[in-house]
């Protein structure tokens, strides 16, 4: 297949909960190398809240990605709230009245969080947080897409990018957040941002793949 | 961890608990359950004060609402800003037709979320303005002021902008008061004990038994350096050092100054300190106006201090002795 | 030992030089260096209010001298008595024309000075009554409360004491009205890690982590019990449990309540206590006049909270009400 | 010899403070155990505030007590400053007017400072102060006396029953003091104030025993 319907996307949003939830602790700990330890609690927090705020099921994913980043932007705080917060409201805002997403769309949907997010936060490349993630992942997803690959594909590009990026932020000197009060000495860890970052367009990228995949079986059926 | 408290994830809203209860005389709750306000807020006419931040520092930030001073406050989770929303609902509930002067500290949070409220409170056509405290000499060089953190320096900044507006200020006036008061104002703080987030439930840096880290911030952010443990003497030696020229501070100014606790360190060693500190002050040449000692601006339970000076004209200094009252200052 | 100091033995000694510069405004010393007044002090014909005793309970005693409060205080080494002359040269300070109510806490030291320096002030014609707190109610039983210690209830014996001798109150109503105060004042503490007297270097009693002691005194004098440490609603629990069926206290009573930190434990997790203490004084009928909270009266870098709850009649209240300033209490 | 004048009795002073001074840590360390370990702080800040007030040496032994007695009653504070203060003061203004201090004359200011003390303290013997001291060495000494026992052999018997009153502390549970709040937990250990009152006394007896032989020695010669 080469789409999923938003409301199939729906479930995407349970995914992304657990994987936050079961990565709790690791988030927090390399969170407490070089900042003050709090990554997973902040993270976990917010997502087990949007998931008792979703009940049942959301609409869509678009829908889900509101729940989310209104849970993030009134209930959570810090910079992550922000940050978050306005990533997937941007990216629920591209895909609000898109019926199916296919590799376009959800091209568009990672281009709009980006630019959002980039609007926000000042961060750029090299500076030790989640933008070391979004950056180079949007940008692979994009090159695949240019390139012609499948939806599927290039959502492996993206999130081949999202763990590059991640391991790229262990050398690097943390700019902003509080690990760049460390300066020089932040360096040899991954920043935690990034981190969870990662796992977030992973875990969507398979997460999708995953549907593509049994829509593809049942329609072979 | 010897701490009070039931389940770490509740500290924050039982305090709120807690202070609202035990100050009803002067603070009162608004539909935000992590916005509170000063009981006649919203005063009609006057210009609202808002401040907010993360938990874990207090008195600050509720400590400071009152009259004359600040008229509500955003309450964030421990050492997290609060989300754009408790901004947002800050303001309304300070806004008394005047606009609000949002008077915060520059951490990365706190920035993106009141820029975010305030933009939800121009398109209900509520005019906020911000100053952006950055009074922590350590936390960067002096070319880049602006990434420097707000730290206790915050405190006078409340309480000029709370008066400038209090006297009828216009929104205007009010900010360009209190952004005064903070680019004349230089803190510095040592630390001597790190402090533990309950909800972490260990400390998350370490501070070795025998030394003190000079510049620490309000949160544990490393400072600028590691030395051997010093005397009183030489710690306010050491501090002042570094405040004095970044202003710089001169012969015959005028100077308010504030020694606060980071919350582990007993009074009487805050007094100790601020001896020696006046006695390197008087020697510069500087006259002290005004003095405050005590746990103003803590961090949980660390142990340290920070120093805070700031220059005055007569503007500010009108303000800072213009009559106020919240609990964690008059 | 991650403190503040030069000498230790200086500490004192320095402590009171940088409090006396900070608050010129209302505190002034004596001939004696030991012994601080209120700036106004004596006031003639007004009835002069006297307290002392060993330092590192801060803001207590010093930051009660004050308008309306406390004129004049002697002041001790750490955890230890002043000496009678101190007392004596206090008493002077103090004495307007109309007598002296040294008003202190159950400590074998301060029993002893307080006697001798009152005899030597009769010599000198000057009429000085004692008030002796014993609000500490886990320091012995019932049938022996001339034996329990003062606690963090000196505080509001303060209050009241100054309060009377300001509304010109003579000798007798004001002993009168600080005695009703104390005999209505109850108090508990709690304590979760030791304190260490900068002299000595390190802690001379522990408090294992995982537990609290029930009933700690200001000095580390041990509790009743030792028990796993508990939440914050178990603690108010166990320390209403203690102190209200003592005096007692039932239903209907008017209460001031107080919270104090022993030094090392942050203000916001005494406002958690404070509402879980709240809630059980509702819970039992008290109905709460006014509450404070804070670092009142400290034990050095002690970690833990006192409890007191001061049950008010009309004179009492009287007095709590009247306006008053000092740096630690207004 | 069976007295010595006031005057030769000033030095005696000397030899307390130096006792004091020499046993400070052993003092704090005892009190340390049951009590707040400032035991040996308190007593030397006195005797050494002494040692700089009587400057070379003071007029006579009443003068020396009397000079102590001020400092320790205006300097020195907690329980320490008045009961020491009490007692040395009382001794000095029962001995004033008398010039040779012999067996009688000292047994007159031995129980003159114990009544003092007993007026002030309200501690009573078996309570592990250091009335537990100051009583029985008063008693024996007076015993000793009515044996018409000689003024060394008195001092003796003093020191003999100072050091049994310490030592009987051990058993004892506190009843005054910090060391009260302990309790039963207080047993174990001789009491500090007990231990400083028995050095003091023993180091008077033994101080006046020397000044006796040598003067016999002195008048011998
Ligand atoms: N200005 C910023 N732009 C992008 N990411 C940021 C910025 N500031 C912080 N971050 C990210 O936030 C992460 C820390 O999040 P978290 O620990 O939850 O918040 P806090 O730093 O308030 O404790 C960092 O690892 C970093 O990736
Ligand atoms: N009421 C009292 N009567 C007699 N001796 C006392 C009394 N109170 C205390 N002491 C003595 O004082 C000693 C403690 O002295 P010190 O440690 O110097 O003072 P503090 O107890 O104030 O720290 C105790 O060991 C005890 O012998
Ligand atoms: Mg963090
Ligand atoms: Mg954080
Ligand atoms: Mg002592
Ligand atoms: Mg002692």
């Amino acid at each position: 297949m080469t789409a999923i319907t938003n409301e199939q996307g729906a479930s995407i949003l349970f995914d992304l909960i657990k994987a936050i939830q079961d990565h709790k602790q690791y988030l927090s700990d390399i969170d407490g190398a070089i900042g003050d330890g709090d990554h997973g609690i902040n993270m976990n927090k917010g997502f087990t809240i949007c998931k008792e705020r979703l009940g049942k099921a959301p609409e869509s994913l678009a829908h889900g990605f509101m729940i989310l980043a209104g849970v993030l932007m009134t209930e959570i705080g810090g910079s992550l709230g922000p940050l978050y917060g306005t990533l997937f409201r941007s990216m629920a805002r591209e895909i609000e009245n898109v019926k199916d997403i296919d590799k376009i769309a959800f091209g568009r949907m990672m281009q709009c969080g980006k630019e959002k997010l980039a609007a926000l936060s000042e961060a750029r490349q090299g500076d030790k947080t989640i933008m070391d993630v979004i950056i180079p992942a949007e940008r692979a997803y994009r090159e695949a897409v240019e390139e012609d690959k499948s939806f599927a594909q290039c959502l492996e590009a993206m999130a081949r990018a999202a763990r590059e990026g991640r391991d790229a932020t262990r050398d690097m000197a943390a700019a902003y957040g509080r690990a760049s009060r460390l300066g020089e000495r932040s360096r040899g860890v991954i920043d935690a941002g990034a981190a969870s970052c990662c796992l977030i367009l992973e875990t969507m990228a398979r997460s999708i793949n995953e549907k593509l995949t049994s829509l593809a079986a049942g329609s072979n059926s | 961890m010897q701490r009070i408290f039931n389940r770490p994830e509740d500290m924050v809203n039982e305090m709120i608990e807690g202070f609202v209860r035990a100050h009803s005389n002067l603070v009162a709750r608004t539909a935000n359950p992590r916005v509170l306000k000063y009981r006649q807020a919203p005063v009609k006419g006057k210009v609202g004060v808002v401040t907010g931040g993360g938990s874990g520092h207090k008195p600050a930030f509720i400590g400071y609402i009152g009259r004359n001073m600040v008229d509500a406050v955003a309450v964030g989770e421990i050492f997290t800003s609060p989300p754009a929303q408790m901004f947002y609902d800050a303001f309304r509930a300070a806004d008394g037709g005047s606009g609000v002067a949002c008077l915060y500290g520059n951490y990365a949070g706190d920035n993106m979320n009141v820029k975010m409220a305030v933009e939800m409170a121009a398109e209900d056509g509520i005019e906020v303005k911000t100053v952006v405290a950055n009074d922590d000499v350590p936390s960067a060089p002096k070319e880049r002021r602006d990434r420097r953190r707000g730290v206790a320096g915050e405190v006078l900044m409340w309480k000029v902008g709370g008066a400038r507006a209090a006297m009828g200020g216009s929104l205007g006036e009010v900010i360009a008061e209190a952004q005064r008061a903070i680019d004349n104002t230089r803190s510095i703080g040592i630390g001597l004990h790190p402090c533990t987030i309950p909800e972490v439930g260990h400390a998350n840096f370490s501070i070795e038994a025998g030394t003190m880290e000079v510049g620490i911030g309000h949160h544990g952010e490393p400072g600028i350096e590691v030395v051997p443990l010093e005397t009183a003497g030489a710690m306010a030696r050491r501090m002042t050092d570094i405040i004095l020229p970044d202003l710089p501070f001169g012969r015959g100014d005028e100077a308010v100054v504030l020694v606060s606790g980071l919350g582990g360190t007993p009074l009487m060693e805050q007094y100790i300190l601020y001896f020696e500190v006046e006695k390197i002050l008087e020697e510069k040449g500087l006259s002290i106006h005004r003095s405050y000692v005590g746990n103003y601006f803590s961090s949980l339970d660390m142990g340290g201090v920070t120093l805070t000076v700031m220059r005055l004209d007569a503007g500010l200094k009108e303000c800072i002795d213009h009559e106020a009252d919240s609990t964690g200052l008059r």
